[in-house]
């Protein structure tokens, strides 16, 4: 009798054991981009919920599986009354009721929580909050800070404890803004000014990906969020303000590019593998950039500053780069003769 | 599906077949023409360049063009009604009369894009223009339909044995389909225009 | 097959059509003059609404026979019909047109 | 004793079926709906495997990361083909199939109510599916995925021209769908047997009822958005153009009015499949069989109110989202009295465990986990964090494939004998049927743990450092362990059809009115059209002692349709005559739609095609002349 039992129900069971075991420890180091873990309020909110219709899935899981199989296992074979044919019956309403009755209740007490989390959720963030311009681009983030007139790419900083007031615009295709520890994900619509809200509790680095498709290098919409204390944020502020270096810093530009260029451009021996771009591993060595002006660091440097004014309707973007980051990359880019380091 | 045949094959219901897929086929051109409007409605607003419908919209003239179109409702009734008595003269009449009607119509319609297009509206310029064109632009492909199925069954009235008062119901679906495009407009006719104005 | 043609046929006359067709042209005349009045402009839009609801109940339930016909037509017709309306008014209040 | 097959008393009568007209011609110009069942058959399982094989395709290129076994460009047509394939070419045909071959058969009819729209709609679907695959071979696969957002559908964006396949194709694919729909529908409300009243329909055919009724109030709101995406396209207008104030979330809610109902019309076909099955292997009535009629109606009609849970993180802001979460979270409410309904049939049965049987309880063990899922991101809150991420992959893939294909192939394997005349191999069953499940629970229970720890769906590749390679590598074995089941399933097909046992007319021991006729069923179906009497018209006259009091007249029946007695029933012999202007039809409509892409003179000979072929259906004959004679 035993043997005959395991079959599917092992197969069933492992898997919802195995994935159960997993959920437990499933820890923010281990995973950068869980949804499991919070790191500020609003993900503090979501996880109410969200744990609330876990646990009670699992359990009516169990319950009505457990009910399946149960009645698989002892109704399996031949009828054992008189006529050979098991008792016909059509139905009993006590139980149609009972059966409708208690998902009711189960799903309003969803619901309730539901709302709730609904509604504060979408409160407005307060006067005091910080206003950030989060710009989803092919393929990268832009995130403005309009009150200290900083702009970066794919990298957003944030002061710890202060609650973060983001204003969703898209510069081309619908993108989704996503930082699972900090938040759940709103969309970038272009034409559609969408807000969230999220604040991180502690320092750390969170990270984020564009959830919606939006094209072919799509899943190389990469974004990381740098929670730090306040004086680590004023003085990253500072360090973004100061004026252009005269020399340029390879190493900066290599930053630069791993962060910013790699979705479209291949460099080898570096982590830019992109495949939508030119793969830019001998540049140095090109010459003429993008096929139309000679590759000379001033070109160059007009290039990455402007695209579209020197070859109108190239697919490079237009990258929000300060004139440091234009000289730190000019500076890296003609270090590249081809021979990987 | 005229056919040389009249074999009634009896339904459950006892309602006719094809009479009974017409009318699914009426309700599922509601959620069509319902979607379309839904999308002139949230959409034709928006437009940021001229012109704007207060600008173009001739009330006097399209109202006259619902009316033509309203009347060939009625001549529809008539034909069907002149059909069921087996009065195919007087079928003939009213038929030709409800073609007639319907290209008016559409006479009417093209003149009034003509006149939209001169004034600067078109399908590419703003999208109250891609709104407004492909709106009425789909009733008047319905319109058009109906025409050419109705100058179809009355050339078809000279062929014996096809238009007949035993297969009415041939008349009959033209004329519901006529009818379903005639109350499209009504509804086109004062969202669209009247609303407007 | 047992109910076969217990439908009757049951239809208007002509005089009973041109009736209908007379008040069907006199609502889109006032239809079309109201318009023109300023006095009604704040009750326009239910005003309007109304009539061409009432040219569109007129048509199906004569020039369409839903009034003699079998109710199964009726339920089937308005069926796609109310799903319309709730599609444009439940799309036109999220892209904030009633407000 | 597992492929022991029960042979039941009075009903192994096996007759050589007549042989019908044979050859390609016949087979163009048929119009008998077994023939075009068989037709859909044979399209909607290759389409099947071709979207499986694209499938493996996308699961060998995430096994590992920073994998590059096929191109981004290559991988974005794979998954944007995988779904369009698999909803519109596998599942949907694999549901018309059974339409096709059973509506007739179930409520004791010679064919459909329209024979040669029932051949138009078959041909139609077969070019839609060639030609919204044709960018494979000619200009690039669609590859914006299967709901195509706008606006990376827009021209600036998709330049490509696998879009204009796509917004083609699924219009085309459309007018297949929605002319089938009228079709049946009319179908089961007017064709049925005497003494069929609409309460003692077999559950499949009420859902087939009511998928109809899906099909055609949902998919225009489809066709005008793929038409405004077409104007888009190729005339220049603005529909989802930003820039002239054009909306890119308008397509999203066209696409989901259409899209929330679709996911319907996946799913209501294989829970009558399986309403069936467990009746007739439980050897026990169904029950609650009001109850699961009406939760089909319920589940339609919310069905239409739910659309905007695709979109809770499109910002529409909390009144919308508030309503729409709890519309869908009412949803489970007759989903869930299915379930405990179908254990209740089985509750106090006696069940004979079939292939066909242990699909279809596949089919409720798997559809648990996707409706529980699916109540977890009712929530917007929740959905907010699943949105777009494998654990939304999960979801669906236990709604629709241990859902929906786990039900059709539970059909598959109970209607076979009954139209091939040949029994499938119950052991290769279970082997296929174990592999499966195991298979399917492998590749994707772990992808509902991807989600959570933060995987995005549609992503090309991703980095080593997020610790997901573990789970898409088993993820990845699982796929190919469906894989193979797939090839028991294949073979047992060719292994049976050459050396299987011929089926006797009523293998299963079945209620149902299908089994009353030979298998294959003549061309005419029946030789008397049956009178029916109760909901299991077959068990009462064969077990009177147990279903006697069954079939007391008027006890089910609707009050309008009294008992027929069988001599008012004559048997003059109608069937529909051959035609061949279906199929001119279909081509004219295609080559309409095509001429787009490739040249307008095209789309001119397919208007003229239409016109002609429209005509010559209108003036031949519909039956033929012997007949009524």
């Amino acid at each position: 009798m035993l043997r005959r039992v395991p079959r599917w129900i092992v197969a069933v069971l492992l898997i919802v054991v195995i994935g159960g075991l997993l959920t437990a420890c499933g820890s923010a180091e281990d995973y950068p981009q869980t949804t499991l873990e919070s790191a500020g309020p609003h993900n503090d909110s979501i996880l109410g919920v969200y744990s609330l219709v876990w646990y009670g899935s699992i359990i009516v899981f169990f319950l009505v599986e457990g009910l399946l199989i149960f009645s698989v296992f002892k109704f399996r074979g031949e009828p054992k009354t008189a006529h050979g044919r098991p008792v016909p019956v059509h139905g009993n309403n006590r139980l149609e009721i009972i059966w409708t009755v208690i998902p009711a209740i189960i799903l309003a007490i969803i619901a309730v929580p539901t709302l709730q989390v609904i509604s504060e959720l979408s409160e407005a963030p307060g006067d005091d909050a910080m206003v950030i311009n989060v710009i989803g681009h092919q393929f990268f983030w832009e995130f403005q800070y309009p009150d200290l007139g900083v702009n970066t790419t794919n990298e957003l900083h944030i002061p710890v404890g202060q609650r973060i007031d983001l204003r969703l615009d898209s510069a081309d295709v619908i993108h989704s803004f996503w930082v699972p520890q900090l938040a759940g994900k709103t969309d970038a619509i272009p034409g559609r000014d969408n807000r969230m809200w999220f604040e991180a509790d502690a320092p750390g680095t969170y990270l984020g990906q564009c959830a919606e498709f939006c094209g072919l290098a799509h899943y190389q919409m990469l974004m990381t969020v740098v929670a730090e204390s306040q004086e680590d944020f004023d003085a990253w502020v500072a360090e973004e303000l100061a004026p252009p270096p005269a020399e340029g810093d390879p190493e900066e530009g290599l930053a630069i590019v791993e962060a910013q260029c790699a979705a479209c451009h291949a460099i080898e021996g570096t982590s830019a593998q992109g495949q939508v771009g030119p793969a830019l591993t001998g540049f140095a060595n090109q010459e003429l950039i993008a096929d139309v002006i000679e590759n000379t660091p001033e070109n160059l440097a007009a290039w990455l500053d402007d695209p579209q004014a020197i070859k109108p309707g190239t697919a490079m973007p237009d990258l929000p780069l300060s004139e440091a980051d234009i000289i730190n990359l000019v500076t890296y880019l003609e270090t590249l003769n081809g021979e990987s380091e | 599906m005229a056919a040389n045949h009249v074999i009634e094959h009896p339904t459950s219901t006892g309602l006719d077949n094809r009479k009974m897929a017409m009318w699914a086929f009426l309700a599922s051109d509601c959620m069509f023409f319902g979607s379309l409007i839904t999308v002139y409605l949230v959409s034709h607003g928006r437009a940021m360049v001229g012109p704007f419908p207060q600008e173009i919209f001739d009330i006097p003239f399209t109202s006259v063009s619902a009316f033509v179109l309203l009347m060939s409702s009625l001549s529809m009734v008539l034909a069907l009604g002149g059909i069921q008595r087996g009065n195919v003269q007087r079928f003939r009449i009213w038929i030709a009369t409800t073609a007639v009607l319907g290209c008016v119509f559409l006479g009417g319609q093209i003149y009034e894009f003509t006149e939209f297009h001169h004034a600067g509206l078109t399908l590419e310029s703003s999208i109250f223009g891609s709104a407004f064109y492909v709106l009425t632009g789909f009733h008047g492909t319905h319109v058009f339909i109906g025409v050419i199925w109705l100058l179809s069954l009355l050339l078809a009235s000279f062929k014996p044995g096809l238009v007949i008062r035993e297969k009415s119901l041939n008349v009959e679906m033209a004329g519901l389909y006529w009818h379903f495009v005639d109350i499209v407009w009504i509804v086109i006719f004062t969202v669209v225009y009247l609303v407007e104005a | 097959m047992a109910a076969e043609h217990h439908v009757e046929e049951h239809h208007p006359g002509w005089q009973e059509y041109v009736r209908i067709g007379v008040i069907l042209a006199v609502i889109t005349a006032i239809e079309v003059a109201i318009v023109y009045v300023e006095a009604l402009e704040s009750v326009l839009l239910p005003l309007l609404l109304t009539l061409s609801v009432g040219k569109f109940v007129l048509v199906v339930m004569y020039f369409m026979h839903l009034k003699f016909d079998h109710k199964f037509f009726t339920w089937l017709f308005l069926s796609g019909l109310l799903l319309a309306v709730g599609v444009v008014l439940a799309l036109m209040a999220m892209f904030g047109l009633m407000t | 004793m597992a492929t022991q097959v029960r042979y039941v008393e009075d009903s192994t009568r096996i007759q050589e079926p007549e042989a019908g007209p044979s050859g390609l011609w016949s087979w163009l110009t048929t119009v008998d709906h077994k023939r075009i069942g068989v037709l859909y058959l044979v399209t909607a399982l290759t389409f099947f495997a071709i979207g499986g094989i694209e499938a493996l395709l996308l699961r060998v290129q995430l096994s590992q990361p920073n994998n590059a076994f096929v191109s981004a460009a290559t991988y974005n047509q794979l998954f944007t083909m995988h779904g369009t394939t698999m909803i519109f070419l596998a599942v949907m045909p694999l549901s018309g199939a059974f339409f096709n071959l059973l509506t007739p058969l179930m409520i004791g009819a010679r064919d459909v109510a329209f024979p040669r729209l029932n051949a138009f709609s078959y041909w139609v679907l077969l070019f839609g599916a060639i030609l919204i695959n044709f960018g494979w071979i000619y200009g690039g696969a669609p590859d914006a995925g299967w709901f195509a957002y706008a606006n990376l559908t827009s021209p600036a964006y998709s330049p490509g021209m696998g879009v204009d396949y796509w917004v083609l194709g699924i219009q085309v694919l459309g007018i297949s769908s929605v002319a089938a729909s009228f079709n049946f529908f009319t179908t089961i409300v007017n064709m049925r047997a005497p003494g069929m009243s609409m309460m003692r329909l077999p559950v499949f055919i009420w859902m087939t009822l009511i998928t109809q009724i899906l099909i055609f109030m949902a998919f225009p709101a489809l066709t005008v958005g793929a038409t405004l995406l077409m104007f888009d396209r190729w005339f220049d207008t603005n529909f989802f153009i930003v820039e002239a104030g054009g909306m890119p979330l308008l397509w999203q809610h066209l696409f989901w009015v259409f899209g929330h109902p679709e996911v319907y019309i996946l799913i209501l076909p294989a829970m009558g499949i399986v309403s069936e099955v467990l009746q007739t292997f439980s050897r026990k009535p169904l029950f609650g069989y009001t109850a699961i009629v009406f939760a089909g109606i319920g589940i339609a009609v919310l069905g239409f109110s739910v659309w905007v849970h695709h979109m809770f993180t499109t910002g529409l802001g909390p009144v919308p989202n508030s309503i729409f979460a709890i519309s869908t979270m009412l949803i489970a409410l007759p989903t869930g009295v299915k379930i405990f309904n179908w254990i209740g049939t089985m509750w106090g049965g006696a069940l004979w465990l079939s292939t066909a049987m242990l699909f279809s309880i596949g089919f409720v063990a798997m559809f648990i986990i996707g409706g529980l899922s699916g109540v977890m991101h009712a929530s917007p809150p929740v959905d907010s964090q699943h949105q777009d991420t494998y654990f939304v992959v999960a979801h669906f893939h236990y709604v629709l494939f241990g859902g929906s294909i786990m039900g059709l192939f539970s059909g598959v394997y109970y209607w076979w004998p009954k139209f091939t005349g040949k029994l499938l191999h119950e052991g290769l069953g279970k082997v296929h049927f174990w592999l499966m499940l195991i298979g399917f629970n492998v590749t994707f229970f772990p992808m509902h743990w991807l989600g959570a720890i933060g995987m995005p769906r549609r992503i090309y590749s991703y980095g080593d450092g997020l610790n997901w390679e573990f789970w898409n590598m088993v993820t990845t074995m699982g796929s190919f362990i469906i894989g193979i089941s797939f090839i028991f399933f294949i073979a047992n097909v060719f292994i049976t059809l050459v050396l299987g046992d011929r089926a006797p007319d009523d293998p299963w021991d079945a209620p149902t009115l299908e089994w009353a006729t030979t298998s294959p069923p003549a061309l005419h179906n029946f030789d008397t059209i049956p009178v029916v009497k109760s909901r299991m018209p077959l068990w009462t006259d064969k077990y009177p002692e147990v279903y006697g009091h069954e079939s007391e007249p008027g006890e089910h029946g609707d009050p309008d349709l009294p008992d027929i007695q069988t001599d008012e029933v004559h048997d003059e012999i109608h069937l529909p005559n051959p035609s061949y202007w279906p199929l001119v039809l279909a081509i004219g409509i295609v080559m309409l739609f095509a001429g787009f892409i490739f040249t307008f003179v095209m789309s001119f000979i397919g208007l003229a095609l239409m016109f002609i072929s429209i005509w010559g259906w209108a003036l031949e004959p519909a039956f033929g002349e012997a007949d009524h004679a």
